[in-house]
């Protein structure tokens, strides 16, 4: 008589393909997975209690570290929140260079996706060759932030720094080039068949699935949702910008692959425009008072980050420190899918489904 | 196949190509003059301000100052000043603060060391950490 | 000079002989491997934009392996406490020791050959089916779950991919009308076989691949899925073997096809004053390229996928392929 | 630009010295004023000596307590002296900066102002011209006198219609112009605030067709949802009445429709979240929470089917739930809230109408304790299992003080 029985795989919180401390328990019948339980918190800082004894300034370098692969859109909703309760007026020029280093750090953060995907599929190469753009386009941020990945680059009513000479055409020179090497990519990865079979109806949900869960970004757009906040509840200055949405409607881990890939070409434009558009002078700060301290009350406002929705919650009882802060942090709300789409699968799709919600552990555990 | 073979030609392209690597540590790594690298403290600057330690989102900053020796003169001056490095974030609130840039950052960003003790950097240190300080803040 | 030897009547000069030939053989292959490794690290590095290894031994890193080789030996020996023992420690023999046996029966040139039996083919086959059951054995051993999956895929992969592999050189052997390998050769004196045979090459080509469980067939390890697969729980020198096993059968595995369908040392027309070694070996390396550049390319199949590609693609083009053979041979032949 | 952004720094030993002196005399001044009030305004005072934007800072204020008077009951009361008295430290502090600091200033806080939106006009006018100087008052007047031209003239052009919507903006446009000119001419002596002004005109053109898109946004979904007559026009003209907010039908309508379907006593309050967007905000009542989350969720008018944000906090008098409601639907957006007992912290769970409720609410249960009710798995989720306490309490003490 054989006896078969249901077997308990750890997979993490030390494990390649989990992107950081995550950790899954499964209970696997041979490699089918029959159940999912998700545990994180491995990485949980505080962030949010830290920042009642913290003043609005010193909470920007703890934003970096949430979602540190798109720091930029981090800083940017905390001091969009600030900005939104104080009704402030930004000056043109810090809303440009915004924007320049939120879109650029898209298309970085959307790199870094790409490459440890096809890592965690099989494929060694994208992963260096991603890499290598996402490397100049972090070296231009060091250029105009001080840093490569923690930028603490915005401020309550503007930016840091100004552009340094030359900075502006280097992001002009860089758009072309970035096109060129994503049609590499394409060449290199979306005809694959072996990718193709490893990802079309892996992971597959309906709109209305996303929408129940509050899924967010890619992960949403996947599934033919036209929701890109960028669009439909503009900030700072996306309104002037002429984009598309790109939205796919399978729901599968391709159509994300597409989703994501497509909207590295629209961060392109965008920034391919606010060069053209970039404001020759003027100041990159609001007139802002140091101690910062909005009026009693709350806000929420939520912006696109390259992994959904980022949203912040302010609580404020008008001191310079806030009362609550709360991020919306969309990895967050996006995994919490996954132990519905695991049951049935493979382990082989867990590493393709993880990979394709296009987590950050910095931001899942805040 | 036609994709699988698109792929195997990039590669094949790919193999003749530069490299596109640095050859750290072999070849230093030039950082832009805004890079937030140590710390670099001029002792004689400081006027004990205390707004470096007050902004530090991590409270790694340890200072205190004493009373200026010249009677005559007000004020009071540096006596010991000290960063954790454990902790420090390189965050440049401390610099952007300061008001006579008596604290300001270097592209010095090798910070490793064998022993925790080591990463406690008292005034002697920073003050003699005096390369590759930010062009913009060199005096 | 190895005629002579191999058709002499055995006695204790020939053993040793013979045992010394096979320890030169054997540093040989260990030359290989070194720097089979260093150069698919080198060549990966290269397609990827990087160096590859360049600090140990000269700016080519010419003694990386040698010195990873090292660290490997010295590296405390590791054994986990619920593991199964003695599987534990023979599982990593068990797999190397066939690896290097079915070297015996290539026939690097006209004169290098170590042995020349009729049954060549068949002789390297089942040899190589022995691995499996190192590789399995090392796996479950380990008392690990993901080593247990590791070595699982491993079996099931080998066995499917063993018959499409065998199937695709029955064509070959249709032709010739022998199992020895150096007859093989010989019968591509004018026309290499890969023009005879181009699906069969083709086939063969993606089952040795699964074979030697090289991307896009590393499931057994999938580093990203099941962390190393069946050598998770291996350190140190019996890491190593494991290792060695995989590059040894890239050796043998290249050597093979080199035979089969490259024409083994016949020279390229009209370059005949190159000898026969040379020609192996530029074949040969070219057959190695070809996987360091497959792996250096594509991504992983999945469990599934490789089955079905298995038994529903790759064997009924084998089957196929048997029966243009066939046909072939009765019209020219 | 650094170079800009450190200069304050460096005048700053000057100014501080006469920051102390100020401070002293701002000490006599208001005796009365709570200890940590007087330190705080200090510190905005020494940063208004240099920056030259006290007027700035304090029309912020004003701008947030006419909000808060808008939407607030009395029970903040206390809230809006203190600030009203920092309003007024700062105040002092701005009269003794220097003349031309305030001047330029005033130019700055007059394109602010007229960009804000008019509800806070008459409270911002006359508080700006008690604070500054004689000729300045003239200067804020004309400017009141060409903003009230300005805003008749947008009402009428709101009467007739959506379709002149473009050229009203022109007009209304022409008009700031016009108000910044004479502002400039009155001016005129001091070069510096005419080009604060220029430029201030520029953004606000700007920020006015930001403000349009948005309009059409809102409008786009204000004709779906029927209720809305007014359009875009419409809008502007009540962002130049006293009326509240853009935003306000909507929740008119809402509020409606779900005490017609759930009866009066349902919602505990209703209000426009002015700092926040102008999100429609509904209290609901811890009883009847889960009903309303129901209804909204499924009532076709309303359907809120993406549950954006959830999250709990602490305010120590009682513990609130925060949740951000979308409607894909309808382009819409609600925020729902509810009051949780602090002893007895219990609330029903949203898991069985929004999926992507799950971890929030476990979230909440772990830093604050909240029970929901009805919840699948309430554990904790970012703390370990044995943890103690719930760190995000205002009374949490640390197990271990050192970490």
């Amino acid at each position: 008589m054989i006896r078969t029985e249901e077997m308990l795989l750890n997979v993490g919180p030390q494990h390649p393909s989990t992107h950081g401390v995550f950790r899954i328990v499964l209970k696997i019948d041979g490699e089918i997975i029959t159940d999912a339980t998700p545990v994180i918190g491995y990485l949980h800082r505080g962030t949010e209690k830290l920042a009642e004894d913290l003043q609005y300034t010193q909470i920007i370098p703890y934003t970096d570290r949430m979602d540190y692969l798109s720091a930029m859109t981090n800083n940017y909703v905390i001091c969009h929140a600030v900005e939104t309760m104080m009704d402030m007026e930004i000056p043109d020029r810090a809303e440009y260079l915004r924007v320049l280093v939120m879109e650029l750090g898209r298309v970085a953060s959307h790199l870094v996706w790409f490459g440890t995907y096809l890592l965690d599929i099989g494929a060694l190469s994208p992963f260096l060759y991603a890499f290598r753009e996402r490397e100049m386009i972090i070296n231009l941020l060091n250029e105009i932030s001080g840093a490569r990945l923690t930028f603490n680059y915005m401020r309550v009513g503007g930016v840091k720094w100004d552009a340094p000479d030359g900075w502006i055409e280097k992001v002009r020179e860089f758009v072309p080039h970035m096109r060129k090497e994503l049609a590499g990519y394409h060449d290199l990865v979306s005809g694959n068949e072996i990718f193709l079979n490893r990802v079309h109806d892996v992971g597959t949900y309906s709109k209305e699935d996303a929408l129940a869960y509050s899924l967010s970004g890619a992960n949403l757009r996947c599934t033919g949702v036209d929701w890109d906040l960028r669009k439909q509840e503009p900030y700072s200055i996306y309104d002037r910008f002429n984009f598309n949405v790109p939205v796919t409607e399978k729901g599968d881990a391709w159509s994300r692959y597409q989703c994501r890939m497509a909207e590295i070409e629209e961060s392109l434009k965008i920034v391919e425009q606010a060069v053209e558009q970039f404001p020759s002078e003027g100041a990159i700060m609001a007139k802002v008072p140091r101690i910062i301290k909005p009026p009693a009350g709350e806000t929420y406002v939520r912006i696109e980050s390259p992994r959904g929705e980022i949203g912040c919650y302010i609580a404020s009882k008008g001191k310079k420190e806030p009362y609550r802060l709360k991020f919306r942090r969309p990895s967050f709300y996006n995994l919490q899918i996954l132990s519905k789409l695991l049951k049935g699968e493979n382990i082989a799709n867990l590493i393709t489904i993880l990979g394709g919600i296009d987590i950050v552990l910095g931001e899942v555990d805040g | 196949m036609k994709g699988l073979m698109k792929g195997l030609k990039y590669t094949l392209k790919n193999l003749s190509k530069e490299r596109v690597t640095y050859a750290y540590p072999d070849e230093p790594l030039e950082m832009p003059d805004r890079f937030r690298g140590i710390q670099k403290f001029y002792p004689e600057k400081c006027i004990v301000c205390n707004q470096c330690a007050n902004v530090c989102p991590t409270d790694c900053i340890d200072l205190t100052g004493k009373k200026h020796p010249d009677p005559n003169k007000k004020g009071k001056i540096i006596d010991t000043y000290d960063i954790n490095f454990e902790i420090c974030i390189l965050c440049d609130l401390c610099t952007e603060v300061c008001p006579t840039e008596a604290i300001v950052m270097t592209n010095n960003f090798e910070l490793a060391e064998y022993s925790r003790d080591e990463l406690f950097k008292n005034l002697e240190w920073l003050d003699e950490n005096d390369t590759n300080v930010r062009k913009e803040n060199k005096a | 000079m190895m005629n002579d030897l191999l058709h002499s009547a055995p006695s204790l000069s020939n053993t040793l002989i013979f045992f010394a030939l096979g320890a030169s053989l054997l540093m040989i292959v260990l030359g290989f491997v070194t720097y089979a490794i260093l150069a698919e690290r080198k060549v990966m590095g290269f397609m990827q934009l990087r160096s590859g290894p360049n600090k140990v031994g000269g700016r080519f890193g010419l003694l990386q392996t040698v010195a990873d080789v090292l660290k490997l030996l010295l590296k405390e020996d590791t054994i986990p406490k619920a593991a199964d023992r003695p599987l534990f420690i023979i599982a990593p023999v068990l797999a190397f020791a066939p690896a290097f046996m079915v070297l015996a029966v290539i026939p690097f040139s006209d004169s290098l050959r170590f042995s020349d039996i009729g049954i060549g083919l068949l002789y390297y086959i089942a040899i190589s089916g022995i691995s499996t059951i190192g590789i399995l054995m090392g796996g479950w051993a380990s008392n690990n779950k993901y080593a247990l999956l590791g070595g699982m895929r491993s079996a099931a992969q080998m066995i499917s991919y063993e018959v499409p592999l065998v199937m695709s050189v029955i064509g070959i052997i249709l032709i010739t009308g022998s199992l020895n390998l150096i007859e093989i050769v010989d019968a591509q004196k004018n026309l290499a076989f890969i023009f005879v045979q181009p699906l069969a090459f083709i086939i063969f080509l993606i089952a040795s691949t699964a074979e030697l469980n090289r991307t896009p067939f590393d499931l057994p390890e999938a580093e990203s899925e099941l962390v190393a697969g069946y050598h998770v729980e291996y350190s140190g020198f019996r890491w190593a073997f494991f290792m060695l096993t995989e590059y040894v059968y890239l050796f043998a595995m290249a050597s093979l096809t080199t035979v089969l369908f490259l024409g083994g040392w016949h020279p390229v027309p009209f370059l005949g004053f190159i000898p026969g070694v040379v020609w192996f070996a530029i074949k040969f390396s070219l057959v190695v390229f070809i996987m360091i550049w497959f792996r250096a390319t594509l991504p992983r199949l999945r469990a599934d996928q490789l089955m079905s590609f298995g038994w529903k693609v790759l064997l009924p083009l084998a089957l196929l392929n048997i029966f243009i053979s066939a046909v072939i041979k009765e019209i020219w032949f | 630009m650094s170079n800009d952004q450190e200069k304050p720094f460096s005048e700053m030993t000057e100014a501080e010295k006469a920051e102390a002196k100020r401070k002293a005399i701002e000490e006599a001044k208001r005796k009365a004023a709570e200890k940590k009030a007087a330190k705080e305004a200090g510190d905005s005072g020494e940063v208004e000596a240099t920056g030259g934007q006290p007027q700035n800072e304090m029309t912020e204020e004003e701008k947030s307590e006419a909000k808060r008077k808008a939407v607030e009951e009395a029970k903040r009361k206390a809230a809006e002296r203190k600030s009203a008295k920092e309003a007024e430290d700062s105040n002092a502090a701005s009269e003794a900066s220097g003349e031309d600091e305030k001047a330029k200033a005033k130019a700055a806080a007059v394109a602010k102002a007229k960009a804000a939106a008019a509800a806070k006009k008459k409270a911002a006018g006359g508080e700006t011209s008690e604070a500054s100087g004689e000729d300045e008052k003239a200067k804020a007047k004309a400017a009141a006198v060409a903003k009230a031209k300005a805003a008749t003239a947008a009402k009428k052009k709101a009467a007739s219609g959506e379709t002149s919507e473009a050229s009203g903006e022109d007009e209304k446009a022409k008009a700031k112009a016009a108000a910044v000119a004479k502002a400039k001419a009155a001016a005129a002596a001091k070069k510096k605030a005419a080009g604060g002004g220029a430029t201030g005109s520029g953004d606000d053109e700007k920020s006015k067709a930001i403000a349009a898109a948005k309009a059409k946004a809102k409008a786009a979904a204000a004709a779906k949802s029927k209720t809305a007559t007014g359009g875009p026009a419409a809008n502007d003209s009540e962002a130049f009445e006293e009326k509240p907010s853009p935003n306000q039908p909507i929740l008119d309508k809402y509020v409606k429709v779900i005490k017609d379907n759930l009866g009066e006593e349902i919602l505990e309050d209703s209000y426009i979240n002015r700092l926040g967007k102008d999100v429609p905000t509904l209290v609901a009542k811890r009883e009847s929470y889960y009903k309303l989350a129901e209804f909204l969720r499924y009532n076709e008018q309303l359907y809120f089917e993406y549950l954006s944000e959830l999250h709990g906090t602490d305010f120590e008098t009682h513990m609130e739930i925060y949740s951000h409601l979308y409607s894909y639907k309808n382009q819409q957006s609600v925020a729902l809230k509810v009051k949780v007992d602090r002893d007895q912290p219990e609330v029903a769970s949203l898991t069985p109408l929004w999926a992507g409720a799950n971890w929030p609410e476990r979230e909440a249960y772990d830093l604050l304790g909240i029970r929901f009710t009805g919840h699948p798995n309430l554990t904790r989720i970012l703390m370990s299992d044995d943890w103690v306490g719930h760190p995000m309490r205002k009374d949490y003490e640390p197990y271990d003080v050192e970490v």
